[in-house]
């Protein structure tokens, strides 16, 4: 399990001592990291869930790593998107000094990240949440464009307010319980006047980091001006991690101290997000920053969950609600990254991004026109991605608890997705006579389709392992 | 004994940091700050850790508080006459 | 001393703590907030001090005021005084004067609330028995764990995973100010005064630094302090106009950089590969390993805060030459 | 309940609260980012507080051990916020 840790921070240190062979380090500490990925998807299939005493020291003492149905499934996405990014960004980037400053970076996000979801303590989550919000400014600001610079030093000054927020709540619970181990917390947290004003900081400092509505402002300019590559992962994963330890700590750690009523605002700024982000992605002139609004609006879904989740009783219902909300964020993380990387594509053959000017793209770059098309088909919620079924149990779980409304929501927000998709689909695939012979560039077209396919197609139909998966829980 | 005369000691040395206090906040021009600022928290620091190794009747403390002094001392020398320098320069404008 | 003059110098210190958080963010004169912050920073250590924390005060003093401030200071000289252009609002008419200020109140009274649910939460806290669990097995393993400074044995070895990400934090600050380009230019040489200040100063820096790395293993000190106080040497030492300040450069400067996790990464495998966890260390080994990361981790801290303190690459290195004979064209359309 | 840890934790309580609320509207941000270490200040105050057990007595290490570990951090964070500011700065002299 520390591998999955260890590995990518020892690629790091090799990819920075070694520029020149970088690539071919990064490249291999991917492949590396993704087997152990699976080795721990396998370890947890079969052996239910595994936990790792680091240094040997006890929980409590020491720092214990977990890994449960959800973290491995989500260790495995990033492992998959990560690779793929990896080998689209070899070729992403054309010069040796770029590629220099860039593999270490990644790499050391790629560690906060594996770090992040297999962490049990609270304060090592404090110190996985800097090191993944320090990589990601520094890569998004990697293109040193001012607008680039601009929108990273807001994303540093949103994380660390968000850190500081989590660092508040994560003292206090030390001082009202004596332990960091999220293992033991969850068995002696109560609720009261030490936990509810915990758990509400902890829990507005990641929503500020996972961008939910109306905290989103900082998360459209830093995706979108960030290189393609990095966008990528931002919108799939960086976010998605904040996502994750919300609902670790909601559903798993403070399960008796949430509130129903608590989960109806996550609920309500979950709806607001999916309105607001899909409009404003509707309206977006440019293809980046259609995608970066359409995270905002992907990351409302998940948390339209939280009201349905908590209005259930612990049983098969509840299970399969639950199994929909990771669903849906393991195809939005596929889906969009395959977005990004196509977009980036795309970028870098014609020089620009604007959606009204597409006109062609089909004809020019077949491949990369059928990526966006796939991940589209995930990102609408169509069967048979993956989405299609999480949205199916989200709409499940609205008619079962009786709340219409976050039903209407999900409609108003596939329409929407609906109408941005084929309106970036329409100038695509627009006639205009084109002279040129299609392009094809194996090493550029092929991560951002298999993501998409993999959002589009895979997960849709292999859903039952992944309930499956779901239920070992910690 | 010793207690008595080690407070006095520091007696002392907070009633030079006080004038040295009031002379910052008081004095008209810089130069003269500087002054009373140096002069007289310098000898007030001085006086303090005296009456502290006195106190401490240890002579490992004793030497690391003189070494303090003496860090506090040059550090505050060389700062009062760069500021001083820098405050003549911006005056003659060169 | 009695309790209640204990106390008056307890609300005296706490009111000028709080005074200086004020002032500091009041003002809107950059220079002097920076000042004020500095001095915040040093007060607070006196504080820490106070509450028995000194291993804390002394990295508040050294880091949290003394280097914070430092940076603060080189990135406030670099503004025009009295407000830099891009912080000053846009012009606003009446109405939405009146916004900013519902605004301001807005924010004022949720930052009350805060501090108020903090307060209650506290109050609440402390008025049951402290939890000691932790405390006594904490104590209950120091023997095993090669020092018995607990607060070393916490960074070192008990949690000494959070110390190898937080390595991994400060080389990534490090690697993304590389990428944001060049080095800050020098200063001017000092005068002669300065310089001999410098000239004894640090290498009195350097012993210190030695002294606080050897010293951490049983009183207050360690890695941390001992890295801050050889990068003041190299602030010091930068500040009297000297551009290299010893730093090695290229490939030896990256590996210095990267030493602390390296080394940590590399006893973590090998002790792997031994068959025991990674990172626990045999009690009879604890010590020295720790002596040894503890040693590659000042330096890298120290390189790191120096070169964040340069604010940039220090000179265009080998990789950058290469780079621009290897600069390909990109295909487009 | 010791009165000198609750006095110095309520100390924490406002210096946190001055920080965010520096962070959320100070114009400049070069004081957004001291207020936003301010308000880091803040926290490690009350972790230390909460360490303290009394005159005399041996204080709980664990909250020491994370404070030493977020002033790194902190530190960390400040340098690269600043020479982005830098960055930023730069570029708008070239405009």
């Amino acid at each position: 399990m520390i591998w999955l840790v260890a590995l990518p921070m020892a690629g790091a240190l090799a990819t920075l001592l070694l520029p020149r062979s970088a690539t071919a380090a990064a490249i291999g500490t991917g492949l590396a990291t993704t087997v152990a990925a699976g080795l721990l998807l396998f370890g947890v299939a079969t052996q239910g869930a595994l936990h790792y005493e680091v240094g040997g020291w006890s929980a409590g003492l020491g720092i214990a790593l977990r890994a449960d149905g959800l973290s491995a499934l989500l260790l495995m996405m990033t492992a998959l998107v990560a690779l793929a990014a990896s080998v689209y960004a070899s070729a992403y980037f054309s010069t040796v000094s770029e590629r220099a400053r860039f593999w270490p970076l990644w790499l050391l996000l790629w560690t906060s990240l594996n770090a992040l979801l297999l962490s049990g303590d609270l304060f090592n989550l404090y110190v996985t949440l800097e090191l993944l919000g320090l990589s990601a400014v520094a890569l998004a600001s990697l293109g040193g464009k001012r607008a680039a610079v601009a929108a990273a030093l807001r994303y540093l000054l949103v994380g660390l307010l968000g850190s500081m927020m989590f660092l508040a709540g994560v003292s206090l619970i030390y001082a009202g319980y004596g332990t960091l181990d999220l293992a033991t917390l969850a068995r002696v947290v109560e609720p009261g006047p030490v936990a509810w004003p915990a758990l509400a900081m902890m829990t507005t400092g990641l929503l500020l980091k996972t961008a939910l509505f109306p905290l989103h402002f900082w998360l459209p300019p830093a995706h979108a001006s960030a290189p393609a590559p990095v966008s990528a992962v931002l919108s799939a994963l960086v976010v998605k991690a904040a996502f994750y330890l919300v609902l670790r700590l909601w559903l798993d750690v403070f399960a008796n101290v949430v509130t129903p009523a608590a989960a109806n605002l996550l609920g309500v700024l979950g709806a607001g997000a999916v309105l607001w982000g899909s409009w404003r992605a509707l309206q977006a002139e440019r293809l980046k920053l259609l995608a970066a609004y359409s995270t905002v609006a992907q990351l409302g879904y998940l948390f339209l969950f939280f009201p349905l989740l908590l209005a259930m009783p612990p049983g098969p219902g509840r299970e399969l609600a639950a199994g929909g909300l990771v669903m849906l964020a393991l195809t939005h993380g596929f889906a969009k990254a395959g977005l990004f990387l196509a977009i980036g594509i795309i970028q870098q053959r014609c020089g620009h991004d604007t959606i009204r000017e597409l006109d062609g793209t089909a004809q020019r770059l077949p491949a990369t026109t059928l990526a966006i098309a796939l991940a589209g088909v995930a990102l609408i919620g169509l069967p048979p991605s993956g989405a299609f079924l999480g949205k199916w149990q989200l709409l499940a779980g609205a008619i079962a608890t009786g709340q219409w409304v976050w039903l209407v929501v999900t409609a108003i927000g596939s329409l929407l997705a609906a109408a941005y998709i084929f309106r970036v689909l329409g100038h695509a695939f627009g006639h205009r006579p084109y002279p040129n012979q299609p392009v094809t560039v194996a090493r550029e077209e092929w991560p951002a389709l298999l993501l998409a396919a993999m959002a589009a197609l895979v997960l849709g139909l292999a859903g039952a392992p992944v309930w499956g998966l779901l239920e070992i829980g910690t | 004994m010793i207690n008595i005369l080690s407070s006095i000691l520091i007696l002392a040395g907070v009633f030079f940091y006080l004038a040295g206090s009031i002379g910052l906040l008081r004095l008209p021009d810089l130069y003269s700050r500087l002054h009373a600022l140096t002069k007289a928290d310098n000898l007030g620091l001085g006086l303090l850790i005296a009456g502290v190794a006195l106190h401490s009747q240890d002579l490992l403390i004793m030497l690391k508080l003189l070494l303090i002094w003496l860090a506090v001392l040059a550090a505050s020398a060389t700062s009062a006459h760069l500021i001083a320098r820098q405050a003549r320069r911006q005056e003659t404008g060169s | 001393m009695n309790t209640a003059s204990l106390l008056v110098f307890d609300g005296l210190l706490l009111l000028s703590i709080v005074g200086l958080a004020w002032a500091s963010l009041a003002t809107t004169d950059v220079r002097r907030s920076v000042i004020l912050f500095m001095a915040f920073g040093l007060v607070l250590a006196v504080a820490w001090g106070r509450l028995l924390a000194p291993d804390v005060a002394l990295a508040e003093a050294a880091i949290g005021a003394g280097l914070s401030g430092a940076l603060l200071l080189a990135a406030a000289l670099r503004q025009p005084r009295p407000l830099p252009p891009e912080s000053t609002p846009p012009p606003r008419n009446h109405g939405t004067a009146g916004v900013g200020v519902v605004l301001r109140w807005a924010v004022t009274l949720l930052c009350t609330a805060l501090a108020g649910t903090l307060a209650w939460a506290l109050l609440h806290v402390f008025s049951s028995t402290p939890h000691d669990m932790l405390p006594g097995a904490i104590s209950a393993n120091l023997a095993a764990s090669g020092v018995s400074n607990p607060v070393t044995a916490l960074l070192l070895n008990f949690r000494a995973y959070d110390t190898l990400l937080e390595l991994a934090v400060l080389l990534t600050a490090v690697l993304g100010i590389f990428t944001l380009g060049q080095a800050n230019p020098g200063y001017q040489p000092a005068g002669p005064v300065f310089d001999g200040l410098v000239r004894w100063l640090v290498p009195v820096l350097i012993l210190t630094a030695g002294y606080l790395l050897w010293v951490g293993a049983h009183a207050p000190g360690g890695a941390f302090q001992a890295g801050a106080m050889l990068a003041a040497a190299g602030v010091v030492l930068r500040l009297a106009g000297q551009s290299r300040i010893g730093l090695p450069q290229g490939f030896m400067l990256r590996l210095v950089m990267a030493a602390g996790v390296g080394l940590f990464l590399l006893v973590g495998f090998t002790l792997l590969i031994l068959g025991r966890p990674f990172l626990g260390y045999p009690p009879a080994w604890a010590g020295t390993l720790i002596l040894m990361i503890e040693t590659a981790a000042m330096l890298s801290i120290a390189t790191t805060l120096v070169l964040a303190f340069l604010g940039g690459r220090p000179e265009a290195t080998g990789v950058k030459a290469a780079a621009n004979r290897q600069c390909e064209q990109i295909p487009r359309c | 309940m010791l009165t000198t840890q609750l006095l110095y934790a309520l100390a924490g309580c406002v210096i946190v609260a001055l920080g965010l609320r520096g962070a959320l509207l100070h114009p400049s941000l070069l004081q957004r980012v001291m207020a936003i270490n301010v308000m880091g200040a803040g926290v490690f105050m009350l972790l230390i507080a909460v360490a303290y057990r009394g005159p005399g007595l041996a204080p709980d290490p664990v909250p020491h051990a994370l404070v030493l570990t977020g002033i790194v951090v902190a530190v960390s964070a400040t340098a690269l916020a600043l020479a982005l500011a830098r960055r930023l700065h730069a570029q708008q002299d070239d405009d």
